[in-house]
């Protein structure tokens, strides 16, 4: 199998790696690059436990072939807090308890990261939507909506 | 939140701060089963049967083995032969179901296993791995099972419990019968009999982690195992009988456990990696795809279910009789012993028999899932508790009421109850607004209850004071759901120190004592009463370093907030940090471990309030208001109490309404993808309202019952329940998918 | 005398007994007698079940006491998840 | 597997035809499950995401232009596109997750073939066409053309789409997609029905175009349904017979996301919704209602 060399910036740094060209960005990142947070739930984009950022987009990285992020900017959840400061999605997610087994957060955090990045203000519906391609088998999503309400509402400044 | 009884004055256990391990998992750092790397790993891959039933003629590995990167190829025959060393009769279905001898006996059934330099490699090698198989005829159901000349999966199976034992072999791997009075006799006072019969389909636990395993052998016959699951000890208990190998030459580290709820009980890839890495020389990774851990781990049986049960006018249940059957899977061990034992625990009944069938089919082997057997049994009985409620006119939580089981009453199962809190979770939803709140069109509201035992078994616990008065709590039980949290509370109550500067950790099965696994809902009663007893050592052992200090008698010590006190006040308090400093002066490092067999379980109790909305044109049934009451004995960890009962809730809902495994008729699974086998999404539900009900459990230090399980019992009959109001339909099949809804929508305009 | 339940599913081994009373202090001694009593039920009992002793359930429950008054019910063992 | 990502149609086309085992993928949503599951083991991944003029939206005075690997995201957010087209719209938003929303993309949904695909339906009633491009060049076909069966298309092996041409909504018109789906979300439709009204100045129906996706080997026209609306009202009488028409003209199967009987049954009530909602959008659009 042929094997691509990727120049792409990740969690904010220029990282180089190489990956077969089949491979997905997820198994990339996670053999490749050492980031681990991602994780593969199905392989398929039905779970979102592998969601990360490409160019400010959300999307499962299972789906993603390596070669595909070749100058791309990459998000994931271990470039989420700032410095050392949690995001506020993380400081929520901790104070309120959203998540038990811990699968699925960096997928939830990323996923609602990309909500809140583009509607500040969301109704519970809108977060129940956004969030619908993250499953949760823990916790049935009340804690988890109660968080991302509350990081809202911190990142308004109310 | 409902509370019954006041919290006795706790500074830490009830509160709600941040767990020890959050920090981890929301940063990407926490490692779980499928993130270890290790220097030269290799990996592996898994070759599974196509078949529901077939002879394994021939297996060539020739082939695989001559790719390019493969380092090692595994069958059966790499282990021991379990039947033929005269075994216990469990451990060789245990090494049979983590991979084939003679027979596949379900789709996915593992027959081989490679390793290779990369998972192309792997995967490539798995694909030439040759199994020339005999096609055998199948059973599915427990219909076709049970059905006479049903196919055999195990020749020799007679089944047990039924006296005489018959002569001939079957698919009934067991009878369990419970029976008290006189079933005639109470059919015949009885104002109202209803009789109905229920079918469900198995399902799935549905965890978003697939099961992985990281093994690394020496060539002394020790090896390393890391993987995520519900028990390291039990994992390596299991993984040496399929071995053949001293439990004492594995060391098993727990990795951070993506979700069990009794899935992850079982092994399935951890002997195997061990030997893959044993013949290859280096460390090996096995993780499964989404689709294999559909295919060949544990769902939960799916059942048949008959309930005739009776009322007299003011709704005192009178005779109930309950048949049923459930899918044990590939081995025996379905749990319709325990669906025997809670079907009607809820109740007072006089007269009941409760009949019940462990039959095996060409399904992967059940595993246990959360209260494991009682939620069909629950889903069953409570739909006709809920028929006979609207035919007597009666309210039914009023019908519950009036025939609770409470402290004292003989459970149907046996022995008298000791305190319980049904009636209190009963009362806590008739108090709710939920209760009363307006229904719109096609809306219906749907009253359900569930009985769990918990369990206590093994548990044990190390605490050690560090140089500076901060504590490390370890324990062996993997933190599912955040149980380390738990832990420290009660760590914290005990040593009388800030929660914060307590560190909880989950050690390997080398570092700390055994204990059973994360299951039953037991780890906050039992591996906390054990972390409990070492903290009272602790405490023990200050005082009397703090006596020694003073030259007084321990008995004029007192252990107050952190501090060492003297009774009379006489000397200056020395707190956790002074006597931790100087601990080498008064003996040494401080530090308590602690070993139980836990005592004292407490039954766990659920009342469950649904809504729905129903489109009568289309079948889709929306959830739209949801409250569960559940008695908790004690919420040390309130948080990740309402988390458990909104989990096995929504565990529920998926149940009631969507998730089945779905075979063709060859015996293939048809919808093994998260695509296809539809668990519940963020936009099928509302919030999950939660009365922590606590009636405390007397025998255990702080009043635990347990939460992880019997939140989804109910939930399956709340929801039916809720349909019948709304559409006028019952529902006795499940799922209550859109489709057969409709079908009874039909059929009832018809 | 303690006095013992058995669940209907033992009952083949106790000739359909339901309950009989049994002198002994602790489940060990209990479940010795019962293998006197019944041939063949105390090896079931200790392989296959658990015990209550007045409502309380025990695994594995060798040595735990059994007074004179106590209420014993031997259990099918279950699976927790 | 080897990964190429051409940067015109020309370098592309050329590509196809000289690679045996090509597939061509713009989210790739499709590919992969399919690829993971061994249903395909191509030489060579094409991306088509870097050719610019499939991915862009573009509108003039007669009709729109949109990429054939535009995100599907990209179409929801394009406020003027969505007002435009709503049920078009709300079909394209409706492909998976917000994750596969940023990946996904009209040649796709439509080039996987699957008789349930939801944007489909839409692009069918919005008499859609697609811009192939071949060796030979590009030619153009309708939406409802491109697919013959399941899994099967009437494109070469080395053509693709590049674009879709969409006819500006005439006045007094409206469009609306349903679908039918056991959870809200992350389903293949169990049934799709798509529609399409244009109203005469009295507000009776002057056209109506009527689809169905995933009750039949391809998306089907329901043309019994739009003859009992033209000229029409969405009464009782009218709706019932679009209901009775579309379930007629089912041709489902059973599988494990539906059986037939509920197939037709729930196109015959989709389509009715989805004629009524069209309606209103027409009305409203015209200031009628």
């Amino acid at each position: 199998m042929a094997r691509t060399h990727i120049t792409a910036v990740v969690n904010g740094d220029e990282t180089e790696f190489l990956a077969e060209d089949g491979t997905s960005l997820l198994n990339a990142l996670r053999d490749e690059v050492g980031l681990t947070g991602a994780k593969e739930g199905c392989g398929t984009g039905d779970c979102g436990s592998c969601s990360v950022m490409i160019d400010d987009k959300v999307t499962t990285s299972c789906l993603v072939f390596a070669p595909e992020a070749n100058g791309a900017t990459i998000l994931t959840v271990e470039g989420l807090a700032d410095s050392g400061q949690l995001h506020p999605l993380q400081q929520c997610f901790l104070e309120g308890a959203a998540l038990q087994c811990g699968i699925c957060t960096p997928g939830f955090l990323i996923a609602a990261k990309a909500l809140l990045d583009k509607n500040p203000d969301p109704t519970e519906t809108e977060i129940r939507y956004a969030l619908a391609g993250n499953l949760c088998r823990c916790t049935g999503y009340d804690k988890i909506i109660r968080a991302v309400q509350e990081a809202a509402r911190e990142m308004r400044g109310q | 939140m409902a509370i019954t009884e006041e919290n006795p004055g706790y500074k830490w256990v009830g509160t709600r701060p941040i767990r020890p391990d959050g920090l981890e998992k929301v940063t990407g750092k926490a490692q779980f089963g499928a993130d270890l790397m290790l220097p030269g790993m290799l990996f592996g891959k898994v070759v599974r049967s196509p078949h529901a039933h077939a002879r394994i003629v021939s297996i060539d590995t020739t082939a695989a083995e001559a790719m390019v990167g493969v380092k090692a190829v595994i069958t059966g025959s790499d282990f021991p032969d379990l039947a033929a060393n005269g075994a216990h009769a469990s451990d060789i279905d245990v090494a049979s179901n983590a991979i084939a001898r003679e027979k596949v006996l379900y789709e996915g059934h593992v027959v081989a296993a490679v390793a290779a330099t990369t998972r192309d490699q792997a995967e490539a090698a798995a694909k030439a791995v040759e199994v020339t198989y005999e096609v055998l005829p199948h059973v599915l159901t427990v219909d076709e099972a049970m059905a006479d000349g049903a196919p055999l999966l195990h020749e020799g199976m007679i089944t047990k419990g039924v006296d005489p034992a018959p002569e001939n072999p079957s698919n009934v791997a067991s009878k369990i019968l419970h029976e008290r009075g006189d079933l005639d006799q109470g059919f015949g006072e009885a104002h109202v009999v209803v009789e109905r019969e229920f079918t469900t389909k198995p399902v799935h636990q549905g965890y978003i982690e697939p099961h992985a395993a990281v093994a690394d052998a020496n060539t002394d016959g020790r090896a390393h195992i890391w993987c995520s699951s519900q028990g390291h000890f039990q994992m390596r208990a299991y993984s040496a009988t399929v071995l053949g190998v001293s439990p004492g030459n594995l060391k098993v580290t727990a990795a951070e456990i993506g979700g069990g709820f009794g899935g992850k009980t079982v092994i399935y890839l951890e002997p195997l990696a061990v030997r893959l890495s044993q013949r290859a020389g280096r460390p090996v990774k096995l993780v499964m795809d989404r689709d294999e851990v559909f295919r060949a781990t544990g769902p939960t049986s799916g059942t048949r279910i008959r309930v005739k049960m009776g009322v007299s006018e003011d709704g005192k249940i009178t005779a109930a009789e309950v048949w049923m059957a459930y899918e044990a899977g590939a081995f025996s061990g379905s749990p319709v012993g325990a669906a025997g034992m809670t079907a009607i625990a809820c109740y007072d009944i006089p007269n009941f028999v409760v009949e019940g069938y462990d039959v095996v089919c060409n399904k992967p082997r059940v595993a246990a899932y959360r209260a494991p057997g009682a939620p069909m049994a629950a889903f069953a009985v409570e739909s006709v508790l809920d028929e006979l409620a609207r035919d007597i006119g009666m309210d039914p939580i009023d019908i519950r009421l009036a025939n609770a089981a409470v402290e004292g009453t003989q459970a149907s199962y046996g022995p008298k109850f000791p305190r319980i809190g049904f009636v209190e979770t009963l009362e806590a939803i008739k108090d709710h607004p939920n209760y009363t709140a307006d229904l719109g069109p096609n809306q219906g509201r749907g009253v359900s209850a569930g009985f769990w035992f918990n369990a206590g078994m093994m548990s044990s616990a190390t605490v050690h004071i560090n140089e500076n008065g901060s504590a490390t709590v370890v324990t062996g039980s993997p933190d599912i759901g955040g149980s380390r949290q738990s832990m420290a509370l009660m760590a914290a109550e005990e040593l009388g120190i800030p929660y914060e500067s307590i560190k909880a950790v989950v050690a390997d099965t080398e570092t700390v004592g055994f204990n059973d696994v994360t299951g039953g809902s037991r780890v906050t009663l039992a591996t906390g009463a054990a972390v409990v007893d070492a903290c009272r050592i602790i405490v023990e052992d200050l005082r009397a370093r703090a006596a020694k200090t003073w030259d007084v008698e321990v008995d004029q010590v007192e252990w107050v907030e952190g501090q060492a006190q003297h009774v009379e006040g006489t000397q200056p308090p020395l707190s956790l940090n002074d006597l931790a400093a100087k601990s080498g002066r008064t003996g040494g490092p401080i530090s308590a471990n602690a070993s139980l067999n836990s005592r004292g379980v407490g039954a766990g109790f659920s009342t469950q309030l649904c809504d729905v909305e129903v489109d009568p044109e289309t079948g889709v049934t929306r959830v739209v208001r949801y409250l569960t009451a559940q008695d908790a004995g004690r919420a040390i960890s309130p948080d990740y109490v309402e988390g458990q009962m909104q989990g096995g809730v929504v565990q529920g809902i998926g149940w009631a309404l969507n998730e089945e495994y779905i075979h063709n008729p060859d015996g293939v699974m048809e919808n093994p993808s998260f695509l296809d086998y539809r668990i519940p999404v963020a936009s099928d539900l509302p919030m999950i309202d939660c009365a922590i009900v606590e009636v405390p459990n007397p025998a255990h230090p702080y009043g635990v019952r347990g939460v992880g399980e019997v939140g989804i019992v109910p939930p399956m009959a709340a929801v039916g329940n809720a349909i019948r109001d709304a559409i006028d339909v019952r529902m006795t099949d499940l799922p209550m998918s859109p489709v057969r809804i409709l079908e009874a929508l039909n059929e009832q305009s018809d | 005398m303690a006095q013992v339940h058995f669940s209907a599913g033992l009952r083949d081994l106790t000739g359909g007994l339901a309950q009989v009373e049994v002198e002994a202090t602790t489940v060990r001694r209990l479940v010795a007698a019962l293998e006197e009593m019944f041939p063949g039920l105390g090896d079931r009992l200790s392989e296959a079940s658990s015990v209550a002793i007045n409502g309380e359930i025990f695994t594995d429950a060798e040595f735990e006491p059994v007074d004179s008054d106590s209420e014993v019910h031997f259990l099918d063992i279950f699976q927790g998840g | 597997m080897k990964y190429v990502a051409p940067s015109s149609v020309e370098e592309a086309t050329s590509l196809l035809s000289t690679s045996p085992s090509a597939q061509v993928f713009a989210g790739a949503t499709d590919v992969v499950p399919q690829l993971r599951a061994g249903r395909s083991a191509p030489e060579v991944l094409v991306d088509l995401k870097k050719i610019q003029e499939l991915v862009s939206i573009v509108k003039d005075d007669t009709k729109w232009t949109v990429g054939a690997a535009t995100p599907t995201a990209n179409l929801t957010e394009d406020q003027a596109f969505s007002e435009e087209f709503q049920g078009l719209s709300e079909a394209a938003g409706l492909i998976g997750s917000d994750q596969i929303q940023n990946r996904s993309s009209l040649g796709g949904n439509l080039c996987n073939g699957s008789p349930a695909a939801d944007s489909v339906p839409a692009m069918v009633v919005n008499g859609v066409r697609a811009v192939i491009a071949g060796p030979n060049g590009t030619r153009v076909l309708d939406v409802a053309e491109v697919v013959t069966g399941p899994g099967q298309l009437s494109l070469e092996d080395d053509e693709f789409i590049v674009e879709f041409e969409i006819d500006r909504m005439p006045e007094r018109s409206g469009d609306a997609y349903l679908r039918m789906i056991p959870r809200t979300e992350m389903d293949i439709a169990v049934v799709g029905a798509g529609a399409r009204v244009t109203l005469a100045e009295d507000g009776s129906i002057e056209e109506a175009i009527v689809a169905l996706g995933a009750v039949a080997p391809t998306v089907v026209r329901v043309p019994e349904a739009e003859a009992a609306l033209v000229g029409n009202t969405p009464n009782e009488q009218t709706l019932s017979a679009v209901a009775g028409a579309a379930s007629e003209v089912c041709n489902p199967i059973d599988d494990k996301r539906g059986t037939i009987a509920y197939r037709k049954q729930v196109a015959g009530v989709l389509a009715k919704r989805a004629v009524l909602i069209a309606v209103e959008r027409a009305q409203q659009r015209n200031g009628m209602k």
